[in-house]
């Protein structure tokens, strides 16, 4: 790292659905938090960096932040759309271009979204009339693999459901505030085997703002400043299997652009997975979470099991991940989720979690997003 | 319709890498070279992973059969050609994952989309149309 | 300017209409041309910024250039997407991210495109029952106050058309390589009162990709690099006058963003519009090539008409301008234009022009793109 | 109809700078509060600027007269408040364009835009009246 870059403000707006409330207005409400939060006014940011994949571009949202003529750059990364706008954001400051900088990420989806159609993803139109354009067939067939080849009960799907709701419980902000039973998960409707309905996350609504500043901003503004100490987005290798592939070109087993990505994050960052105390990971189903644990390097495949079954990823355990319940407790609105979890971990390293803070003072955390067409991101924050 | 009257599946070689793609590709995902040539693909191949379409996909896009929707076997065929390709793929039961798991599958159709079929499925269609009317 | 980072590659796909091609295709065409220039192999290339206002995410051309796992932010900016891509990539070179970056830009039109819903501008539906959401409109409203303003003679619009075709017809690239005279811009079809429909720019299809680099790697690849002294985008400020506004705030005459992207980055560069040899200027329609002149300092406000009329905007004159023959020449595929802009002046300022080529060695060059909501883009370039 | 029949435009003023905006807007643009409340603009402002437009907008969105489309004018209104509003702007000749240029106009509608007419247009209009069946 050339030069350390802090993050002095981080801002959500609710999560869930809020009829009437525009993406945009989220996203309003989430820098205004933000910046609230550093004890900054719009004013001071310099520049801007943010995105969403469906409610509108961010760089309208000065029409309501006010004029002050900052470049305003919107990214569209799916998943990785707020890494994308963090990046931005860090490199502007690393460069020289600005002292403050501001990312931010939105999305208001409606109920039932995601429908893609073939030819926006290259594909004959054959595979929407034959039944193939639904994303959660890839997460069930990549799981479905997984646990075979790793000898994994399916059993741990529910397991690590339930501490999502758990979770979301403990988090006011949270979409999914009610526990739920690993049998109520189980026994839920099954949409694609072995996964049920309520292990997946839904298109939600909400929007996540965080402001970064240069050494000398975040002495001067006297923050409560969480160091940047990593931040990398990686798209896929050659031979990984994604959503809507029509093939998964290349011999043996599949490389992990989630692996790349957090590998990537840990050198920059100067740690390993074993020195992180808490982690937010792309949990779009429960077993996401499982296979991100291995790919991010956190635990050998095929562990899992154990680590779950002995709860150390829970808030209690040697790695909670997911403290604030997910993306299957907070709905998933693609372009804020990335933040989302940057917001998470900063407030979990400032000790402000309330009912779901990490015991013992952690001190470093990491957070992980994936998706299509084969993206991650990964940032790891210390204190 | 019988097993040998369907084409076979058509993807592209690279020339400079025999890196295999389907469908067949422009570019190559590998090497990144446009020399690429038009191959047949194998008959046949191992059902890799797979899962079970459990819901009726939304109309459109999705075309329910005339007798309306059952539930699918959806997954990955990998095949000894080094690429592994989605297919639909048919089975006698989708709710005995031990008939498709590392099953020996044979294409079947390759319009809308690859289609696939486990030994079982194949024996049993045959007994089916030797019953039938001739 | 913390480190001098240089374009070391430039390529375009062909500009103008051709069926059968995707803006995607158009893209890597480009891509490919500018890695040939710089003598590079995408494989080269350590980080990307990209995108394109209706042709698609640019992070989904890894799949035909090859996954070679580098990140890839999709940027979506309208006309200043190839900025945005252009400093994306050179604040990733400048935070030492990378040594080596792309930025790309693509579209692909279909014919009358642009066919803005009041909805996805916040304006109530009343706008387009009204027949208000027409953007022709924007644009003959801001040069007929414009010309009145400065006592600006309406033949000035067609004489900076013709010059445009004029252009256009020596430049083997170009989508009208026919001259067209002052009597037939003029005597076209008015589309609204003073700006006929040749003056406009229409929709068009294109790529554009520009390879920048650290001075390590340029020197080591010892390529014809060209410096970048300044990239500046910026938003509109307060009390602008925009495209779909259902008003302008504030009193007096409203502020040009374009004004405040150039100052920028004159301002970064430290030279002075004087210092200029060629430049590109956003020309939407002709009107705008006479107001950009003076928003962005080549001339006061007014002094347009005797410029144009002394031929000083030529490609033999003081300063030329859009010596490609600009948008109304090569049309407007939004995603590409930016870039097309800083591909020929690094076409200029190598001396490698052809038949457009400006005489006496041009030193520094200049490009400017202006686009709704209200943002400009502005690069200086020298040799 | 007539002209004192027409509704006020209602924009805002911010609270903490006084800058006006139409319509009322959520944020100040000029300096970012939100402490905004509600008011009437004047019904008669100054033509800015304006163009014709020439030919008939697309249809949908465009909804053209019963009679057909014919070019009208359009273009900005400065009110004394302090901002210029884009309306629909009613002349007897749209050919003329020094009818409208700086003309002292008169709001005439609000829905589905701000719609303000010359003095010209609403004195041939009061005649057109005066002679026509009661
Ligand atoms: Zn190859
Ligand atoms: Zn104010």
């Amino acid at each position: 790292m050339s030069l350390d870059v802090s993050i002095i403000g981080a801002g959500l707006s609710r999560f869930g659905r809020q009829p009437g409330v525009t993406g945009r207005q989220l996203a309003v409400q989430a820098i205004h938090a933000a910046l609230a939060d550093a004890g900054i006014a719009w004013p001071d940011v310099q520049v801007a960096f943010g995105g969403s994949d469906g409610a509108g571009l961010a760089d309208t949202l000065v029409a309501e932040l006010g004029l002050t003529g900052i470049p305003f750059t919107n990214v569209k990364n799916g998943c990785a759309t707020g890494g994308s706008a963090l990046v931005g954001a860090v490199n502007a400051v690393r460069s020289g271009a600005a002292e403050i900088a501001l990312a931010v990420g939105f999305d208001k989806h409606p109920r039932g979204a995601f429908d893609p159609r073939p030819e926006d993803w290259g594909l004959p139109t054959g595979y929407g009339e034959a039944g193939l354009m639904v994303t959660t067939q890839f997460f069930a067939v990549k799981i479905a693999r997984y646990l075979r080849e790793h000898g994994i009960d399916e059993s741990a799907l529910a397991k690590v459901a339930a501490k999502a709701y758990r979770n979301g419980s403990l988090n006011p902000n949270a979409w999914r505030q009610e526990p739920m039973s690993e049998e109520q998960i189980t026994g839920a409707a099954m949409v694609n085997d072995p996964l049920t309905q309520y292990m997946f996350c839904s298109p939600g609504e909400g929007g996540a703002a965080i402001v970064v500043a240069s050494p000398a901003a975040a002495k001067r503004l006297g923050a409560r400043a969480v160091k940047l100490l990593a931040v990398a987005p990686r798209t896929r290798a050659f031979g990984s299997f994604e959503v809507f592939s029509p093939s998964i070109q290349g011999d043996g087993i599949p490389p992990s652009v989630s692996t790349d990505a957090s590998r990537a994050a840990f050198e920059q960052a100067g740690v390993g997975p074993d020195d992180i105390d808490v982690a937010q990971l792309q949990d779009t189903e429960s077993g996401a979470e499982i296979m991100h644990l291995a790919e991010c390097g956190f635990c050998e495949h095929g562990e899992q099991e154990k680590w779950i079954a002995a709860g150390e990823t829970e808030i209690s355990g040697r790695l909670p991940v997911n403290t604030d319940g997910g993306c299957i407790a907070n709905g998933e609105p693609i372009g804020a989720s990335g933040l989302r979890q940057v917001h998470e971990i900063v407030t979990q390293l400032r000790g402000e979690a309330g009912d779901r803070q990490v015991p013992g003072s952690p001190r470093l955390g990491f957070t992980h997003v994936y998706g299509a067409p084969g993206i991650s991101a990964c940032t790891v924050l210390g204190v | 319709m019988t097993v040998e009257s369907v084409l076979p599946l058509t993807g592209s070689r690279c020339s400079s890498c025999g890196n295999v793609a389907y469908p067949a590709a422009a570019g190559c995902q590998r090497c990144g070279s446009s020399d690429l040539a038009s191959v047949e693909l194998a008959r046949w191949g191992t059902v890799w992973a797979h899962t079970v379409q459990r819901f009726a996909p939304k109309s459109p896009p999705y075309v329910p059969p005339a007798e309306g929707f059952t539930p699918f076997a959806v997954g990955y065929v990998e095949l000894p050609d080094g690429v592994k390709v989605e297919a639909v793929l048919e089975a006698t039961t989708v709710d005995e994952p031990a008939e498709l798991a590392d099953a020996r599958v044979t294409l079947v159709a390759t319009e809308p989309v690859p289609r696939f079929a486990t030994e079982a499925w194949l024996s049993s269609r045959s007994a089916a149309e030797e019953v039938g009317p001739r």
